[in-house]
């Protein structure tokens, strides 16, 4: 298993792409997430606030 | 020729809701694309006969390269549609490729660096290939820059859009380089005459890859876009239905 | 002239005007004299087009301006808290440079409105060298020559002394007089000579 | 009713403003040639002062110190006229904007890109480079130069609205002048070296004429849209 | 306290102060109505230290300011037409830098007197973000709390609607019954309830 | 009467005061940094990288692409500040002019200069310059770059009401640079070269530190003048 991990010696440079590479995937689906919350939220806000007056 | 889907598209609540229903469809297949894919290239695929196992980089490094070229054209695309038929729609979706192109081309030219050490020894060469790309992330940057930079929101999108097509001349540059200039770079070896240049059990994952990534950029760009176009038009009738409809749920 | 109806601004997360309407007739001027932070600078720029309004609706001659916003640009003077002038420009050369987006004047009324904002002797200063209530004259000298129909004033008497709030006060009679008509945000209530002037002490009250 | 202009007394009337304008602030058109010769007579300085090492310099520090000249001063191009309505009767005109626009923008080049040129054999020789050279340097600098402010031109345009555009301007027309660059650079140093440089120079002008006919369409579709 | 005695100044080509003399003991204020570019910012800036003049004498309880520049400057406080606020610092941010030059202030006095100017809710708003008004009430909540003797104030009633003249108005009668005293530039006179008030209405004529 | 503040709280207050600033506006920062790395990019692309020849010109375009960049940064060094009255609060604080104008040039050295230096490593590999070099690259543009700050803010002093005062500026400050170029680049050179660099560590030291008690007391002068 560690041989697997080793990766004939160039561990060094595949996990890092590979890290990389998942974290940026993730972060920008978490991102756009972010994004869309955001905009329902203030919607919402401006919405309600309109309604009260 | 019937232009009515073209137009309904341009309808903002139409294009919200549309999108919302397309997004699952391309999240769950790119992901299981993607696991299977980096399974294949990370377990299964043998180790290069070359290169050994630093070829495994070529998993994200490839897909990553496709798709950052691949969100500049659809950027551009966009961004002339928008240009020529003033639909705002089309603008939000340029909006959203921008941030997504400008990763996947900066994950391209990170791996391709930490390939190219152990490769050509060299973490960088002054190669028409590595140039070029690096150029479509200064694009990525500018039209990023010019959209922050303009505070009218009309504004932005029309003068960012001059910048993506203009850009575009840069995208075949990408690609051909490595065929107009004698390159340090690998040439094309997946889509050639006479079939792929490896084995099936590595190119079968590159390409899972490659349509995991695809699909994945579609999803990503899709939740944003509907995100800039729920912001835009915040005030509107159709946001308090959709908004009523939904409840409160987040 | 001027119709607002229904005008709801947000500034942040400020929800600063909350469904105001407002009419301007040919003639006439209304005077904002709402409290500090209460919205007024918010409405001219609003009715300038130089903030989106998230609803609400403002037309003009019957027309809403989102139709023609170039036209309707070409109708309205703004002056705002900043004058819009460049230190390193002297008068004339401001004069000249803002004017000429509107396509000039004669060189004879130019020399009368400097003789009558009294900016005569400082014509050919560097504007950086004038003081504050100075400033204020060259930007009430091109509000007089740019002839717009409608007025759009952000404290227009600030920095004056008793003779330049006559002047602006005389402007604005003049611009009445001739069909214009006039939205004046301000602390000191200007006296107007014309029949169309109003005051609006809070938001909250109906104009 | 007067009769409209032609296009050519029209293009003619632009070039002519924009001479006399010049002409009496010289500090505008000054500057880039006096940006380009300090940037050039930095290296000297800062190398030691080798002929041979210098002389492999020489192209990368003239184009360099060219290119950034030329984007310094390209942020100049429309601002004034943009601020005070020249831009926006020009787009009123009846006449085809592009073509205003390029008339403004060669004479632009006139004003800021061939004083670069002239300067070029001072620079050049400081620079180390054999005389014989210079013709090669001149014709490569003329040709690039040409691109640069064209290729400016599209930048200024699409930030002329902007704030604090300079720093926007330089990230937006770098990319775009990488190929002038490059070849321009190679044409420089072949001439140095006195070797055949035409294929350079041919390729450098083919860079200029797709400029000359692509950059006046862009630059007007961005000038009118920070009009709007 | 303060003491100025022939002073000229020259603005440019212009000769602004021909010979001015003044005088302002404890509990003092004098209120400058000249007109415009008469001189008074020149005047203020002159005291101040910022603008150095050609001949004359200023002095600060019987000293020359010329002998101890900094000591003078810690007693006195400068409000001028820019108000050195930072558009991208909150209120309190502003007011913690600019009062931590001079000492800094407690925490309880620092709520009091936002609470005083009404600024409380915008405690934590961009200056950016705030009103002409609102902005200028910022910066008068920074003059009453640096503590300074003698203040300098230009045109200090500017973009301040009836509540927030009257709250300029009552500072200064804090200020002077507390032994201070003001030279203030305005075009509105204030009423002060103090009876060290005085108005000066053209430079020509003595104070 | 509260007790006035000392001179060192007085200092660390302007410099939270302006780190904090910055934060909030970070495209100001950036931006020199950016300019730094492309013009270092640029220098690659025009001659042809082979890696010996773009050795012997890495000193000379590292020291001239970081003295552009610190030209143009040091243009907004006190601009601001002017416009709103900043300036003169702090003039009148009752604390030393000279010292508060020391400690807001270092914070903008911190804000521009120091990403400069952390930089530099990426741009001096871009120029082949060997991994065993970087420390003394990063000393030598360490010390460089805080004179060159320095030096920068008698300029900006200077030029600080002047109408379109960049161009001035850089005719101001390049001429005051020379010798912290000269001695950067050689420097930098050496330590390329493997060979020792002390000699031209020292006389860098003694440059920063001759700009560090006499360029405040002329900025404060000038700043003062130009408050008038
Ligand atoms: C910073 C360095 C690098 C950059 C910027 C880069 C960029 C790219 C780009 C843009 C593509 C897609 C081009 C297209 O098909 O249109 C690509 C593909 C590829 N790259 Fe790289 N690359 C780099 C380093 C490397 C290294 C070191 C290797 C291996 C030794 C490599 C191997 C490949 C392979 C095998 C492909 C797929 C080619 C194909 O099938 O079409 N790359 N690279
Ligand atoms: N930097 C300068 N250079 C030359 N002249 C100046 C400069 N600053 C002011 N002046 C001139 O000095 C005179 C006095 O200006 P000052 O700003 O002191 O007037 P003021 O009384 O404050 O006027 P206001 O009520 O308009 O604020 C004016 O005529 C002005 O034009
Ligand atoms: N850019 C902004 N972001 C957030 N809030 C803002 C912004 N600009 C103004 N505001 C807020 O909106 C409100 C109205 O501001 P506005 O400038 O219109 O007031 P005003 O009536 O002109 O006041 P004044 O008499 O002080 O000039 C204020 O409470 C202010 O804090
Ligand atoms: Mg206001
Ligand atoms: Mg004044």
């Amino acid at each position: 298993m560690s041989s697997y991990w080793a990766m004939s010696g160039y561990a060094a440079y595949v996990w890092p792409s590979v890290g990389l590479t998942v974290a940026l995937l993730v972060a920008n689906v978490l991102w756009a997430r972010q994004l869309a919350r955001e905009a329902r939220a203030e919607a919402r806000r401006r919405i309600a606030s309109q309604d009260a007056s | 020729m019937n232009w009515v889907w073209f137009h309904r598209f341009g309808s903002p609540p139409y294009f919200y809701s549309v999108a919302g229903r397309i997004v699952p469809w391309l999240a769950w297949p790119a992901a299981l694309l993607m696991v299977a894919g980096l399974y294949g290239g990370l377990v299964l695929a043998p180790p290069d006969y070359q290169q050994s196992d630093a070829a495994r980089i070529m998993y994200v490094h490839v897909p990553a390269a496709y798709v950052g070229l691949m969100a500049y054209v659809v950027m551009a695309v966009a961004a002339a549609i928008g240009l020529v038929w003033r639909l705002k729609v089309s603008h939000a979706v340029a909006a959203a490729c921008a941030p997504i192109g400008a990763s996947f081309t900066a994950v391209c030219l990170v791996t391709g660096m930490l390939w190219g050490q152990p490769m050509w020894g060299t973490w960088w060469a002054w190669d028409p290939r590595l140039v070029s790309m690096l150029v479509l992330l200064f694009f990525f940057l500018g039209y990023l820059g010019l959209r922050g930079a303009i505070d009218d929101t009309a504004r932005a999108d029309r003068a960012s859009a001059v910048l993506a097509v203009v850009g575009v001349v840069n995208v075949p540059i990408v690609h051909f380089s490595v065929i107009w200039w004698n390159s340090l770079h690998q040439g094309p070896s997946l889509l050639r005459k006479g079939g792929p240049a490896m084995p099936a059990s590595m190119w079968v994952p590159l390409v899972l890859m490659i349509f995991g990534f695809t699909f994945y950029f579609y999803a990503v760009m899709l939740m944003r876009a509907r995100a800039e176009v729920m912001r835009r038009e915040r005030g509107g009738q159709w946001v308090r239905e959709v908004l009523n409809a939904t409840g409160d749920k987040p | 002239m001027l119709e607002v109806s229904g005008l709801h601004l947000w500034r942040g997360e400020r929800h600063v005007l909350k469904g105001l309407s407002l009419h301007l007739g040919a003639g006439q001027a209304l005077q904002l004299l709402w409290p500090n932070g209460a919205g007024k600078t918010s409405l001219l720029r609003a009715v300038a087009g130089l903030l989106p309004s998230e609803s609400g609706h403002i037309s003009w001659c019957g027309l809403a301006v989102s139709a023609d916003p170039l036209a309707y640009c070409r109708k309205l003077a703004y002056l705002g808290h900043e004058l819009a002038l460049k230190g390193d420009l002297t008068v004339l050369e401001n004069l000249h440079y803002s004017l000429g987006l509107r396509g000039g004047v004669p060189a004879a009324q130019l020399q009368a409105t400097l003789q009558q904002t009294g900016l005569q002797p400082l014509a050919n200063e560097l504007v950086r060298h004038l003081s504050a209530g100075q400033k204020r004259r060259v930007a009430l000298a091109r509000l007089g020559l740019w002839r717009a129909q409608l007025w759009l004033l952000d404290e227009p008497v600030a920095n004056l002394d008793a003779a330049g709030q006559q002047l602006v006060a005389a402007a604005i009679d003049a611009h009445l007089q001739a069909g214009g008509c006039a939205l004046i945000a301000t602390h000191q209530p200007l006296t107007l000579a014309s029949p169309g002037n109003r005051l609006w002490q809070q938001p909250q009250e109906p104009a | 009713m007067s009769t409209p202009a032609t296009a050519w007394s029209a293009a003619a009337l632009v070039v002519q403003r924009d001479l006399r304008l010049a002409f009496r602030r010289p500090g505008e058109w000054l500057q880039p040639v006096a940006f380009f010769l300090i940037v050039t007579l930095l290296f000297p300085l800062a190398l030691d002062p080798e002929p041979a090492r210098l002389r492999t310099l020489a192209p990368a520090a003239l184009w360099v110190a060219a290119l950034l000249a030329s984007v310094l001063a390209v942020e100049f191009l429309f601002r004034e006229d943009g601020r005070d309505g020249t831009l926006e009767q020009y787009a009123l005109s009846g006449q085809s904007f592009a073509w205003l626009l390029l008339a403004k923008t060669l004479t632009h080049w006139l004003l800021t890109g061939l004083p670069l040129v002239v300067a070029a054999p001072l620079a050049a020789m400081v620079l180390g480079a054999p005389a014989a050279s210079i013709p090669g340097v001149l014709a490569a600098l003329l040709l690039g130069s040409l691109s640069l402010s064209l290729l400016g031109a599209v930048g200024a345009g699409l930030t002329l609205g902007v704030r604090r555009g300079g720093a926007l301007l330089s990230l937006i027309v770098l990319p775009l002048a990488i190929p002038t660059l490059v070849f321009g650079a190679r044409a420089t140093d072949l001439a140095i070296r006195a070797e055949p440089m035409d294929g350079s120079l041919y390729l450098l002008a083919a860079l200029a004429v797709l400029a000359l006919t692509l950059a006046p369409l862009a630059a007007a579709a961005a000038v009118r849209i920070s009009l709007e």
